[in-house]
């Protein structure tokens, strides 16, 4: 037998598995595991220094699906993300990835999602959108389309939340969109949102294939398929690696990322920069109203400093810091109760 | 009649915003600075502007830090109070008030003193942005000439309340010689019922301080390094003084490198997960809050306490229900905070009675989350966290941090990477963890709010559930004997006893000397944690019969007591409450307990 | 052996996903439909595919509905709880189980009955895209070859599993023949341990429903108006159900329009604010929810108790803390809820035992919602909630709403207008509201869970709040008159008693039968309201030792009850607590009982 | 004395009124209150119709001081969206009038705002939006703008969130914003809120004198002035009134409203069409990034079905309906038992 590839810091792909799903037999939430699978495992990232973050539903189990040998937090229902946040403070070094779902996201944590995205901690937010509450048996979530018809038949007659828009309203620093069908484009994206410093958000359409898979649904595989508008080309460089040119001028933009890795974008039918926020509102919207679903990266702005730099952290976790870093010295203490006497 | 020495309350009764608060201190300081004992209490409206605000300030030689019900000293400077004000002063009370103010058909057992306020600021204040606030300056002045406070202790008191202000001493001791001058030009011959003296020997390492103040502080000696916070009264100033004190003791000023994170969440729920997550991943983290928001931490408490993560939460009471009275004291929290959350949930908790103990507490409560690996809440309130009291200087620690049961590196490999996070190895019921970020291998597991095994695994199997929920049981049980232990004073003949926590300590204090000089003694037990400790039975069945005082409706505490002794002697308790939101005066303690004590059991 | 007739326990272990409900569901209509009464449990994880799940059906003349260890009869579809599903059955069952699975090593106690159901499905089953579900039709085929069970009965458990799809009928029939064949073909000498025999008389006007769809038909007839949910295990079918009724019973056909609102809303904050906005503005409304979305609901649940604001909260409780297992049962609320919210706050709470009062306190829970002003929430759980029960028939309300003090425009007209919102006219402490479109120029008031007074005016005044305060804790005790009594059955020479709530009442029926047999008598009291009834007391002053029996780790009701009781009583009290998430057996609840009753008090 | 002049329900401007005013003299808020007393008087409203709705705040004190006449709720932090879905739902002819502040709205109350708005629940919901938290003593809220100076002199880091950005993300029916200091524009778009049926969104910037009216502050009352751009001259022409034709023709935009009024803007230096909504979002963006404050009507669109019309509720109280109405017959009931037997 021959033995197994190793990334660059010498681990198999299988220190990259965690333990095996329970999800339904084809889940899309199966398939984005698999992707982060890869893309930690090419992006050879530290499993010690992995910190994955989850709140409740099927996808916010996935975690438990992947690198058994990193640190997992399951909270609670929506509120991830000030899980997330007041990790990354007390240790800047964890990689902090969130995977959360649509009803997680969108309908109980939307608060907590953007206040997050406000002060753009340093973390991947992969948001696994079936439309649907996977785990509580099918209803709408708010990222239902409207229009969109449940199983029984019932016709969500709400607009949807989309939480790439709501993200780009308050200026996320790194916002995309992907299917968790499309590995090409999931898992480069992936390894960009992870070495991008600040909050990555990730919109992967993941569809529930118990709940939400017929016809009628929007987030149904067959959908997807057929309304899928790729933007780019997406390919991701690690900073280990040279870079090549293989692609001609103009066609090609180059994004140099937080550690030197470069993200790739060749385009394709639509010309969009994304460094052009407006223009990405635009085309969400543009493409919402075209009934497509435009996928790829929508928006990235590498200049915005994260949380814990503007908090002007100490690059060391904040438990390694002892007594005399921590308390006053007896004579500044002392001072101090002079002062109050 | 000769005038009484260094006992008395003074009071000013004025409007919220205009500025009387800075004059308060100045008179405070001034004669914390003579020597003399000092109480200050504040009153004040969930307002920001315009409505009425008192301000007690009471002086005994003993020390007393309770409020007293009716001064002997008023200042009356707000119109829609006036009358209401001067029902509730003594008899011989001496009334400073805006002469415009009509006392026709008021009472006549009271000193009136006449004082121009408005006018006195107008002609003799030049300063105009400053005048509204320098205004109250002058009843300070007029204030110190009724008491004989020497003029140099205002001018101490000012340099005191305005430290890092130097250029506005002169304008403030400007505005309070007016006072002091008009009240030797026209009441100098007022025979005086109330002096203050110097004294020496009473207020030696005696310092003034919030609670509030002092938790903050004992965050920073305890080794926070992770807070976050919403704004809610009486909460803010913990971590308002937390990031004061960070400004000045965790900020590298050459790299500008903070050794703290303070964030201020979005609201509640954000705050105490913040926490949470910082807890989770090694920090010593805390939120603050207080009623309502102690509502909406109840789902991730409850994730806390399961999941096993260590986190400090302090609790500054206000009044409830819902919003209740935002700026009013209670003890109301007491037994909603025990288990806090849905299922079997069950804290820790500290009661702080003092702010020394707030300062104290913030430490060992650090040190309970970790080596407990659980939520410790620390309830305070607004009384005991928003008033200056009187203390004893604070200590320096003695002791390092207690980390509790983290497996490093090293450990994992001594252990050859054979552990469980929920294996009870040492008997205990208390497991190890390990940092997110160790570099081992087997270092990691996962963290849930939903079934799990011994070695961190899903698992819905009623075995492991129960199992684990014993042990957590027990756990509690031996986080019950590393609690502070309760404070208590015996007299040896007393039938009665007395049991009480938090800031309603001043006024028992006071009342057993009171009650002693009255000819009844009763012992006295201060819980200072949940759960309570076995020694309670002890003092319980020493005495025939026991109070519990507390400030709430439902007497909670006398509950939680009751739960706690056996059969026989819980018919010797009995149920004190007070719960008007004014801080509880030893009166109000001693008359109840004199009445029940004339009831047959 | 002659075979035990119509006694015995049978139990389907599957994985989820797999379609085993619906055969499920045929095998217990079909027995009912002989007149036999039946129980059936479903223990299913918290996932959607994939992990085991077991089914039971108990089947007793005597109409048992707990739930009971050891199965008689097992069928086993699931490889990887096979060793583990068979440790469980009793000595002599019998086992159909997949024929491959192997029994070497085995117990050798049992029958097995190996069948090769895969095989079977492939080859007699037509219908490609029915077969994995039809191949559970099988088993029940089988069964009922094994339990005597004619195949008319199978034919009507069909038709009524799936009385809107006779589409479906011959697909099913033909599955279920498969098996009935193959038991008839290869197992029919088999000596039978068990059968089932009709009978007549036991059934009569019994149905089988839920407790979640009789709380949601109650809530239909109880006039519910406003329902807003979010969704959470095991509550979700409550709203569901209620959807489904409201379609029929409240929508007009002609117009399109419905007499009812149901939101599913963002979250369960959400959820009960909309209730008690809707509340406050006259309709009859709730939510329902479980463990979390309860700690959630803290802060409101606060405000409606202090503004005096009715709304109708059903907990179906499930296992915690926090996530805990969310398919797991629980009575582990029951505290948490009595005082949910900070400060001094306190709730009616309806505590139903049966399905039939799931019906009828969703019907009493509005009618004390709007008499008292205040939440009442309705205590259920997973096993009460979401397994099927046998019932007598529901009754059609006799009543019409109780929609307490409401004062219209006439009334105002009558009082000129002379009305104050929180004013206790009638000495009850239940004081009259106006609702919001009241045409009427002096009805409105403003609602607050700030501090007002009796005018609803806006006030810090600590006598007012003090005063509201009393009043609200008379208030309820003024509902503690009006909430359901308990139930007791005493027994003449008993001189034990035995308190339970909720679900465990079918355990504690059944042991009582047992131990009866046993020689061992006890009375039997079943709290069906919190706060809790006087009576309660001479029930304990009845009988020597008490055992308060319950579903949750710290003897919630045991403390409740402890601490209502007068001080020379509470010795008498001893706890037997259950807590592993499976619905508690007779078994569980006359050991522990047996073995206290060995130890002296 | 002359007699009060009286609206034409034949009410004088005093029954509008509320109890005294307890915020700080000078407050922004105060002025919205008189706004909206004239508002209300000027339209004619039933104050018994009215429901005046709030979370809490200063800002969400202020129901008490006007209509003293009408149902007031103040509920809790953040989260008065829920209770005015709830009251609507009970009661379709309740005019639900709801008051919050920015950190009610923007801080705590994120979640409910959003969600309100994508149910298009009918009522007007006005931010006092002062950048702080006057109650608590003036922190900085989620719509301070970066570097917005706090009065001890930090300054604020983060991105604002502001309520109409996000609202028009959602698709919001009834997007404004306005100046306390403005009652001339103020007012006309209050009575169009009203008579709008569906959310309205009015973002009305209020000076905190007391905690955020220095200099450095983005939302003092100077700062306001020197950076306002009003986009159109706003007039009501109420349903009872007639309308006169005053403007060149293509300088104004006439909206006819659900209940028959009228809402006429006439343009001034921009040109935007209330009705794109794509427009809207950049006109605010570029007037973010112009560092100005663009009010005015922002977006209107009167063709979407508000909640309880989505819901079919009937159009009486369903406090009104009884048991009969309620309930089943004894017939389908006793069908119903059949069916379970
Ligand atoms: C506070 C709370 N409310 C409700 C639930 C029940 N619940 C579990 S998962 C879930 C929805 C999950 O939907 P989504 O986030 O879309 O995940 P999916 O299962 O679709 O992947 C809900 C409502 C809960 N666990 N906690
Ligand atoms: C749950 C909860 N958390 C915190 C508070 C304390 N609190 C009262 S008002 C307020 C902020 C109000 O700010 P805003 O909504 O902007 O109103 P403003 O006072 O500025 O008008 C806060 C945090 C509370 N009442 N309830
Ligand atoms: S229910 Fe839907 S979301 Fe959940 S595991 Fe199955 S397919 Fe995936
Ligand atoms: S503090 Fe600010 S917001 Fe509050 S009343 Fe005063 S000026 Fe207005
Ligand atoms: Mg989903
Ligand atoms: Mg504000």
């Amino acid at each position: 037998m021959a033995a197994p590839a190793l990334n660059h810091i010498g681990l198999a792909r299988d220190s990259y598995k965690g333990v095996a799903s329970t999800l339904c037999a084809g889940c899309g939430h199966n398939s984005i595991t698999n992707h982060v699978i890869k893309a930690l495992y090419e992006l050879g990232v530290e499993p010690h220094l992995l910190a994955k973050m989850s709140g409740i539903g099927c996808s916010s189990k996935t975690p438990a699906y992947f690198v058994e040998r990193a640190h997992g937090f399951n909270g609670v229902h929506g509120r991830m993300p000030s899980l997330t946040t007041g990790a990354q403070l007390a240790n800047r070094k964890l990689i902090m990835l969130g995977v959360s779902g649509d009803g997680d996201t969108a309908s109980i944590g939307l608060g907590q999602f953007m206040h997050m995205i406000r002060r753009n901690v340093d973390c991947t937010y992969i948001v696994e959108d079936n439309g649907t509450y996977g785990l509580t048996k099918g209803q709408f979530s708010a990222t239902a389309d409207v229009g969109s018809v449940q199983k029984k038949g019932t016709v969500n007659a709400f607009l949807p939340i989309d939480p790439c828009a709501v993200a780009l309203t308050l200026g996320c620093s790194f916002v995309a969109r992907s299917f968790s069908g499309d590995g090409k484009q999931l898992v480069p994206l992936l390894k960009a949102a992870l070495a991008h410093r600040g909050t990555a958000v990730l919109d992967v359409i993941s569809p529930c294939v118990t709940f939400n898979d017929h016809d009628g649904s929007t987030k149904s595989y067959a959908y997807i398929k057929d309304h899928e508008e790729e933007l780019q080309d997406v390919s991701f460089i690690p900073y280990f690696e040279e870079i090549e040119v293989d692609y001609e001028p103009g066609t090609t933009t180059d994004v140099r990322l937080h550690d030197g890795s470069h993200l790739r974008l060749h385009k394709l039918a639509q010309d969009h920069d994304p460094s052009d926020r407006l223009g990405a509102i635009r085309l969400l919207e543009e493409g919402r109203s075209r009934g497509q679903l435009v996928t790829g990266l929508v928006y990235l702005d590498e200049t915005m400093e994260d949380f814990a730099t503007r908090e002007h952290l100490p690059e060391r976790p904040l438990h390694s810091l002892g007594e005399a870093e921590l308390r006053p010295s007896r004579e500044e203490f002392d001072a101090l109760m002079g002062s109050l006497a | 009649m000769l005038p009484t020495v260094n006992d008395l309350t003074f009071q000013a009764a004025t409007v919220n915003g205009s500025g009387s608060q800075s004059a308060n201190m100045v008179l405070t300081r001034a004669i914390f600075s003579l020597g003399i004992p000092v109480a200050p209490k504040n009153v004040f409206p969930s307002n920001i502007e315009g409505l009425p605000t008192w301000y007690q300030l009471r002086v005994t030689t003993q020390g007393y830090q309770a409020r007293k019900g009716d001064p002997d000293v008023l200042v009356a400077l707000n119109p829609a109070t006036w009358r209401q004000d001067l029902e509730q002063v003594r008899p011989g009370a001496a009334v400073i008030h805006q002469h415009l103010y009509s006392t026709a058909d008021a009472r006549t057992d009271v000193d009136y003193f006449p004082v121009p306020f408005t006018k006195l600021a107008k002609t003799e204040i030049q300063n105009d942005t400053l005048r509204k606030q320098l205004t109250n300056l002058i009843y300070v002045g007029v204030v110190a000439g009724l008491l004989e406070v020497p003029f140099e202790a205002i001018q101490e008191g000012i340099r005191r309340t305005f430290p890092t202000k130097p250029g506005a001493w002169q304008a403030n001791e400007d505005a309070a010689r007016i006072g002091f001058k008009y009240w030797h030009e026209n009441f100098s011959a007022h025979e005086r019922r109330h002096v203050l003296r110097p004294l020496t020997g009473l207020t030696d390492s005696q310092i003034l301080l919030e609670g509030n103040q002092a938790a903050a502080l004992g965050c920073i000696m305890g080794g926070c390094t992770v807070a976050a916070w919403y704004p809610i009264t009486p909460s803010s100033s913990v971590c308002e003084n937390l990031a004061a004190y960070a400004d000045r003791y965790r900020l590298d000023k050459a790299t500008g490198e903070r050794r703290i994170a303070i964030v201020q969440a979005e609201d509640e729920l954000a705050a105490l997960g913040m926490a949470i997550g910082a807890g989770w991943a090694g920090a010593r983290a805390m939120t603050s809050t207080s009623g309502p928001g102690i509502s909406l931490m109840a789902e991730f408490s409850g994730l806390a306490y399961y999941a096993e993560i260590p986190v400090v939460i302090f609790d500054i009471q206000r009044i409830g229900p819902s919003t209740g009275l935002p700026t009013r004291t209670s003890q109301g929290d007491l037994a909603f905070i025990y288990t806090l959350s849905h299922g079997d949930t069950k804290h820790l908790v500290l009661l702080p009675g003092t702010v020394a103990e707030c300062y104290e507490f913030a430490q060992t409560a650090f040190d309970l989350a970790d080596r407990f690996q659980t939520p410790v809440f620390v309830l305070s309130d607004l009384d005991l966290g928003m008033n200056l009291w009187m203390s004893p200087q604070l200590q320096y620690p003695e002791r390092p941090f207690d980390r509790g049961k983290v497996l490093t590196k090293d450990d994992l490999d001594r252990l050859e990477g054979e552990w469980g996070r929920y294996q009870d190895v040492d008997g205990d019921a208390v497991t190890y963890r390990t940092l997110p970020g160790t570099e081992h291998a087997r270092a990691a597991y996962f963290t849930r709010g939903s079934g799990h095994d011994e070695l961190a695994r899903y698992t819905e199997s009623p075995e492991a559930y129960a199992a684990n929920m014993d042990r957590l049981a027990r756990k509690l049980e031996t986080a019950r004997a590393a609690m502070p232990a309760p404070v208590v004073e015996t007299a040896d003949s007393a039938q009665i006893g007395v049991i009480a926590f938090g800031s309603t300590d001043a006024a028992v204090v006071e009342a057993r000397e009171d009650l002693r000089e009255q000819g009844l003694e009763f012992s006295y037990l201060r819980v200072r944690a949940l759960p309570l400790s076995p020694s309670l039975v002890d003092f319980v069945a020493a005495h025939e019969r026991i109070y519990v005082i507390e400030q709430n409706r439902d007497g909670q505490l006398y509950d939680l007591i009751r739960l706690e002794l056996p059969s026989q002697l819980v018919g010797r308790l009995r149920s004190i409450r007070h719960y008007d939101g004014r801080p509880v005066t030893a009166e109000s303690l001693s008359r109840p307990l004199l009445e029940l004590e004339a009831v047959p059991v």
